[in-house]
């Protein structure tokens, strides 16, 4: 899963593979992180007023 | 905080006391399932009936096909959100739970499956990225990650925790990232789909299982992504069409039934024509090359042709052909059979792919193998059915699943 | 990068079994289940959930008394070399944790007894069954433990195993070897034996480099009665069998009824 | 900002949350999960082996008479596998799956490790653990007690099939005591020791030189299911030359059938008939050795004797086994029978072996005669490729007995089992006949005491019902097994031996060996448990009864026995663990035999006798009459021997349990072989339940559709259905000698049975 796992090959079926995965892996985080933290800042900005969302 | 109502405004729903005896009943069964579960976590997987040559049996059949009838959430999801059908925004939330339900319960089989339970997380540490199995778990596991995203939203709507600012502004802001999210998890789905399907189809050992391949896929890679995409909306729309039947409450409109049924249709109508195409190629071409006609994968009582008429023609042609037509659509019964043919075809395309392709003898001095299952397995399979309504009701009571509920219920 | 496994430079370790030669005795069974400590259960009948590195099975003619024949087939892990050779084996590519490998120095299928987490992957790939799986915990009866030779570590729970050619003979073959000084030289045929062919009484089983000319094995292979399980599949085992006997050379892998074994054209 | 209790629990909840995500990203969780796989690795139950320096030492394998050499492997002290040794002259390296096993039945779970005394009721398996000291103490008194009631042939022991000194101890120790009463389970090789005795004058044991053989011809012989000795008969079939012909002759195909270059099926139990019906060809034909049989035979022709009484030959015997009427009674071809013999007759080197499979039962004698007769028409005795006597050693080196008036007059008195009697002269012992001797007996028994080593009579023996009846009323049974089998199981005090690889024994004459070897099983390992070599137990014994009986044993252990006992070959013996002796007699000798004619008698004169008509003494074919009424046992049960088992006092080792397929055991259950052709006629299916039913008992086993058996027949394999031992070996199955009752050879007393009738239903 890591390059410092022993299996770990530098071939184009781990880069194919575990590109595809990391890629993933960071859209899922960043979109996380960017919810949450907008999240934090809009409840500051708003003091704590709930907002229409529909 | 204790003042705010539990259950959303403006709909109706059972007392509590009735919902209490719902769910004591559903939670015994889902005792059963676990009591099931820890016994085979303690003693080990001689509690079930496979063996050396059913290695793979009915949990491995029971995980593909929730993953394949999950399949509605991630069509769903890449409908509503990347092609734009904007009426499915009725049902998303209703495939999204369904979704949740079947990839937990899938992951939760998959821990109970393997023999060494503690070791599990071996496949993502040390991952052979050329075994099918390893891309099954990642993107298992990673859209599972972005089912549960998609699914806090909603969560986030009951009542008493909309409240809370931070909340509501986090359900705010995944709303507007959700189409990003419904990307990746389509990407994802694709490929554990197909590699769900690769899981078979790369069996060059199994003749019965192997089919020729694309690249470095076989083409049951593409069919099982296809037919989760296919029938995956078809048992989306059998769960509305049971709760509303529990609920005695229409809670989608019709016409958003009709227009995922469409859709659903034409994708049954081109994967079974697909399907077809692939049968014939592998009948007269592919297993011939190893010595295997194809009535040698059909010559036991159990497995008999008759399997293969049933899965291409009752639960892949007649389905598809009812949904394609406006008529068969309008016509409820007509539309509910199709719907649960559908679903069994699906569901059949997995038990062959799996059990079939243990049960074929390969050698001629060997026989059909056999298998029945130990009612551990039976108990631990039907745990899910019982998680799954547990989830469904306890959503249904307290968050806004269906959008449309109060439009067609509302409240004198 | 990988390097590219040469498959005709590099040791290829094989088995050539005469069925002509084999009673059926199942020396060569128990000889490996000594050899590597297989667990023992007090009923074995059911063969489905009997650990055995190697089985030999019943083969019949089928025809009626007295014309009935029936040959006995011995049955290790075929080390398979794999579709085209490149040592992608039916299981070696599908295991999703490595833990089990094709070893290029040897062709040999290993087995990591605590990688492996019991998925059962490989088991359905196999065509052979030679994979078994430790349904059960295995449980040496009273002062059986002390008979566990330390050569190879006794399996848990939950995990498959297989035959390995008996691949710690090999790496104490090389050990001696680089202790005597001949590391460089190719190992001998009498340094490297499995079990079941040190086993087996009547000289059915043969075992050496198929690569190594001056192995028995080498030669043994091309012979016109030599033919290899269920390799219409693709599978390239590195077991091959003898015999003269037709009905036996059919039973071994799969044919249309216009089709002749042996008159295939066959993928090397 | 205030702390209450609102936004205490939003810290909180989001400090645990912070923390989560934090440690996630330690290495932490990993190293957990990774204790947690390595915690899976060390369950208590999953052992790790101690690893230690690796070393061979040599011994021989005593789990059969085949005397094996064998090497054990040892890791540090501890034995962790059995090798063939390539270097000994039997075995040449190969093994059986029960030299193999070897370490099972050092280190398995049906060792006895103490002496034992009975608590509850027999065979009820409550036992007291005693010392060695109250256990021979006990035994001694029995035998004392009995002396002073001047019965000492009272005193009966059984012992093994082994052969080399410990019997031949033991007998010692019944002579002095006063019993005659040594015995032992007869089998193949016995009926053809006699047939030796009976053709050459010689007393030892028949052995077949299918090393240099180029025509094998077994009368139903299992040379590969574990007749004579396993290694050495499964390395001549591997290294045998394409020149060799190998033809089996029995009803079913045996895994020997399988191998052999050609199967001919036959009636059961006629193979005498045909050994007669194809010397009738060759003699017809004259095709036969005319040198050998006119200068070395006695009786082939007809004759005259001293007082002048014309006698018929065995040339005139042959008269009545034309083809026709031999084919007739084995339903082998009468072309095939001609073919046969000369293709027989036409081998330079053509050998005839009998004996059905493993040879567990010795068979009619006069079938033992007329196929020995092949080899002698043949001149095939005593030379290359033929038909070998190994005569038996003699222990010269033991002082003289000294015997008193009880010992003396015990000896006088008839042995127990009839042997050596009016009846049957020529046998030396007949324990096939004691179980119906006993309970024939009004009041009481003829045995007091009963001996039991390296032996397991309560299994092993024909009818066991009568066999169990029998023990009951014997009043006092021990037992020196190293095993918890049938008879120890059922016994009074067990006096456990060493097992095989913790004891010395010497091996003499291997089964079947055209040659002498004598081996040494030495001592690989010091004894795991409270056991005593039986030797040493019997040697205690004597000197604790004092008197002559202390005086003829003057060694102080069975060590010291064997060492005087094997004299200089005892220095090789231990370095080297065998002795091998080819004597290749002299062209002078070769043909010298002691019969009363000096010549091979194809007339057996220790046969003849007053009232003995010419027919009685010439191997005319003679079947075994099979118990049960036809009509309603309608089918005929043989039983059918697997080298994956064995059926002997030495049971299966878990492992070779294990080989066993699901054809032959499944859970309990045996199968039984029947013929598909009679299974349509019995309306029965493969894997279905059956009730066997013979005249002396039945059993619910399961069907095994087999083409390879003539219809008719069913085959129910040997070696299963114990019901001692460990639960690896007990309630497996059906014992075939539950079944099957001993049919009394009117020839020689021996146990002539080859199979019962009996019928089958499908339940």
């Amino acid at each position: 899963m890591f390059p410092f796992c022993f299996e770990w090959v530098w071939d184009m079926p781990h880069m194919v593979f575990m590109g595809g995965l990391w890629y993933a892996l960071s859209i899922i985080g960043a979109g996380l992180t960017f919810a949450v933290v907008k999240s934090i800042i809009d409840m500051k900005s708003h003091d704590g007023q709930n907002q229409e969302h529909h | 905080m204790n003042g705010m109502p539990l259950i959303p405004a403006g709909v109706n729903r059972c007392s509590k006391r009735r919902f209490a005896f719902w769910m004591a009943a559903v939670t015994a069964v889902l005792v059963w399932g676990v009591y099931a579960m820890f016994l085979i976590w303690y003693k080990g997987l001689n509690q079930t009936r496979m063996n050396d040559a059913y290695g793979f049996a009915l949990w491995i059949w029971a995980d593909l096909s929730v993953i394949a009838l999950g399949g509605g959430a991630f069509f769903s999801g890449f409908l509503t959100y990347i092609v734009g059908k904007d009426k499915l925004a009725n049902i998303i939330n209703f495939a999204v739970i369904i979704g949740f339900i079947c990839y937990s319960s899938a992951l939760l089989i998959l821990t109970i499956d393997i023999g060494q339970p503690l070791r599990g997380w071996f496949i993502f540490w040390h991952a052979n990225v050329h075994s099918m199995l390893t891309e099954v778990a990642f993107c298992l596991s990673c859209y599972f990650a972005v089912l549960t995203i998609e699914f806090i939203p909603l969560i986030l709507e009951n009542p008493r925790l909309a409240k809370k600012p931070f909340l509501n502004h986090l359900t705010h802001n995944m709303h507007g990232v959700m189409p990003i999210f419904a990307a990746t998890g389509v990407f994802l789905s694709f490929f554990h789909q197909g590699s769900l399907g690769g899981v078979a189809g790369v069996l060059y050992g199994r003749p019965f299982a192997y089919r020729e391949h694309v690249f470095i896929w076989p083409w049951t890679f593409f069919l099982f992504t296809w037919s989760a995409a296919a029938c995956g909306p078809c048992f989306t729309i059998l769960g509305i069409w049971l709760t509303e039947k529990i609920t005695r409450k229409k809670l989608v409109k019709q016409d958003v039934i009709r227009l995922l049924a469409k859709i659903s249709g034409w994708m049954i109508i081109t994967y079974i024509i697909a399907k077809t195409a692939d049968t014939l190629y592998w009948a007269f071409v592919t297993a011939p090359s190893r010595g295997f006609t194809l009535m040698d994968f059909y010559s036991s009582p159990t497995y008999n042709i008759g399997l293969l008429f049933i899965e291409i023609v009752l639960c892949g042609f007649v389905p598809g052909l009812i949904l394609i037509t406006r008529k068969g659509r309008e016509n409820a019964f007509l539309l509910m059979s199709a719907v649960i043919l559908a679903v069994m075809g699906v569901s059949l395309n997995r038990w062959v792919m799996v059990l079939q392709v243990m049960a074929v003898p390969l050698f001629s001095f060997d026989d059909w193998f056999t298998y029945m299952p130990s009612w551990q397995e039976v108990a631990t399979t039907i745990l899910p059915v019982a998680y799954g309504l547990i989830v469904i009701s306890l959503a249904y009571r307290y968050l806004p699943v269906f959008p449309q509920e109060q439009e067609l219920n509302p409240i004198d | 990068m990988k390097e590219k496994h040469d498959y005709e430079r590099a040791r290829r370790y094989g088995m050539v079994i005469d069925l002509d030669k084999c009673t059926g005795c199942g020396a060569c069974m128990v000889g490996c289940y000594m050899e590597n400590n297989v667990p023992f259960k007090p009923d074995e009948t059911n063969k489905l959930d009997s650990i055995n590195w190697i089985r030999v099975y019943k083969l019949n003619n089928g025809k009626p008394y007295p014309e009935t024949e029936i040959c006995y087939l011995p049955m290790p892990c075929m080390q398979c070399d794999g579709v085209d050779l490149h040592g992608h084996s039916p299981c070696v590519s599908v295991c999703p944790a490595v833990a089990t490998d094709y070893d290029d120095d040897t062709g040999i299928v290993s087995q990591i007894y605590t990688r492996c987490f019991g998925c059962r992957y490989c088991m359905a790939a196999c065509p052979y069954h030679a994979r078994k799986f430790n349904w059960w915990d295995p449980v040496w009866p009273a002062d059986m433990k002390k008979a566990l030779s330390p050569d190879v570590s006794p399996r848990m729970r939950g995990v498959v195993e297989k035959c390995s050619f008996c691949f710690h003979r090999y790496q104490l073959a090389r050990n001696k070897a680089y202790f005597e000084n001949r590391q460089n030289e190719p190992l001998g045929e009498d340094d490297y034996q499995t079990a079941c062919a040190q086993a087996c009484p009547t000289g059915t089983i043969t075992f050496g480099d198929l690569n190594n000319k001056a192995h028995a094995v080498h030669q043994l292979k091309t012979s016109p009665n030599a033919f290899r399980l269920l390799e219409r599949l693709g599978t390239n085992p590195k077991v091959y069998y003898l015999t003269a006997k037709n009905w036996v050379r059919r039973q071994g892998d799969n044919y249309l009824t216009d089709e002749e074994p042996g008159k295939l054209k066959q993928k090397r | 900002m205030k702390i209450n209790r609102r936004n205490f629990l939003t810290y909180t909840t989001a400090a645990a949350l912070g923390g989560a995500a934090g440690t996630l990203l330690t290495p932490v969780p990993w190293k957990l999960m990774d204790d947690a796989a390595i915690w899976t690795q060390n369950w208590p139950w999953t052992p790790v082996p101690e690893a230690g320096p690796v070393s061979y030492k040599p011994s021989i394998c005593t789990l059969c008479p085949g005397g094996c050499g064998i090497y054990v492997r040892f890791s540090g002290n501890r034995p962790v596998k059995i090798e063939g040794m390539k270097e000994h002259p039997v075995n040449k390296g190969a093994l059986c799956p029960m030299g193999l096993s070897g370490l099972q039945y050092l280190y398995g779970p049906d060792r006895v490790r103490s002496p034992l005394k009975r608590e509850g009721k027999r065979g009820e398996g409550k036992w007291k653990k005693i010392t060695w000291d109250e256990a021979l103490a006990a035994v001694t008194e029995k035998l004392a007690s009995l002396r002073k009631l001047e019965e000492p042939q009272s005193v009966a022991c059984i012992t093994g099939m082994e052969g080399g000194t410990l019997p031949s101890l033991i007998g010692r120790f019944l002579t002095v005591y006063g019993s005659p009463n040594l015995m032992r389970q007869a089998t193949a090789q016995d009926a053809g020791a006699q047939a030796v005795f009976l053709t050459q004058g010689k007393q030892g044991t028949p052995g077949f030189d299918i090393e240099n053989a180029d025509f094998i011809l077994s009368f139903g012989s299992g040379m590969l299911d574990g007749w004579g000795a396993p290694g050495r008969m499964s390395r001549l079939f591997g290294a045998r030359n394409t020149a060799q012909r190998f033809i089996q002759i029995e009803p079913r195909l045996s895994d020997t059938a399988a191998s052999a270059n050609r199967w001919i099926g036959i009636n059961p139990g006629t193979e005498g008939a045909l050994a007669l019906g194809l010397a009738h060809i060759i003699v017809k034909e004259s095709l036969y050795n005319k040198h050998f049989v006119e200068t070395f035979t006695f009786g082939f022709n007809d004759w005259n004797d001293e007082a002048g009484v014309a006698h018929t030959g065995f040339k005139a015997l042959l008269e009545g086994y034309g083809p026709e009427n031999v084919s007739r009674i084995t339903g082998i071809q009468e072309a095939l029978i001609k073919s046969l013999a000369r293709e027989f007759a036409g081998s330079s080197r053509p050998i005839a072996i009998n004996g059905r499979g493993k040879g567990a039962l010795p068979g009619g004698m006069n079938e033992t005669l007329a196929v020995h007769a092949l080899n002698a028409l043949m001149g095939n005795i005593n030379k290359t490729g033929g038909l070998y006597v190994i005569p038996e050693l003699t222990y010269a080196k033991w002082p003289d007995l000294g015997m008193d008036g009880i010992a003396s007059r015990g000896m006088r008195q008839p042995r127990c089992d009839g042997a050596g009697g009016d009846l049957f002269p020529n046998s030396r012992f007949l324990l096939n006949r004691v179980p119906t001797l006993i309970n024939t007996t009004k009041d009481g028994s003829p045995v007091e005491a009963l001996l039991v080593v390296d032996a397991n009579p309560m299994y092993t023996l024909p009818d066991t019902a009568a066999t169990r009846k029998a023990f009951e009323r014997i009043p006092f049974i021990v037992s020196f097994s190293s095993y918890m089998d049938e008879t120890a199981s059922y016994a009074d005090y067990i006096l456990p031996d060493h097992s095989p690889l913790e004891r010395y024994q010497d091996v003499p004459a291997p089964a079947g060996m055209s040659h002498q070897v004598i081996s040494l099983a030495v001592p690989v390992i010091k004894p795991l448990y409270d056991t005593r070599h039986t030797g040493d137990a019997f040697i205690h014994m004597a000197k604790a009864l004092g008197g002559f009986i202390e005086e003829a044993f003057p060694w102080n252990g069975y060590e010291a026995f064997l060492e005087d006992t094997l004299q200089g070959h005892w220095r090789i013996l231990k370095k080297k663990g065998v002795v091998e002796i080819i004597e290749t007699p002299a062209a002078s000798d070769r043909f010298t035999f002691n019969t009363a004619s000096a010549k091979y008698e194809f007339y057996p004169t220790a046969r003849a006798g007053t009232g003995k008509r010419d027919s009685d003494v010439l191997p005319a074919y003679a079947p075994a009459i099979l118990d049960g009424d036809e009509k309603t046992f309608n089918l005929i049960l043989i039983p059918c021997d697997s080298i994956r088992m064995a059926g002997d006092h030495m049971a299966s080792s878990p492992f070779m349990t294990k080989t066993v397929d699901d054809t032959v055991l499944k859970k309990q259950m045996t199968l039984v072989e029947i013929n598909p052709a009679t299974a349509l006629k019995l309306n029965l299916e493969e894997g279905g339940k059956a009730l066997l039913k013979t005249p002396k008992g039945k059993a619910s086993v399961l069907i095994h559709l087999y083409e390879g058996i003539m219809p008719g027949l069913i085959a129910m394999p040997r070696g299963l259905g114990h019901t001692a031992y460990s639960e690896y070996l007990a309630n497996k199955g059906t014992n075939i000698n539950e079944l099957m009752g001993p049919i009394e050879d009117p020839a020689s007393g021996l146990d002539m049975a080859w199979g019962i009738r009996a019928q089958l239903f499908r339940v």
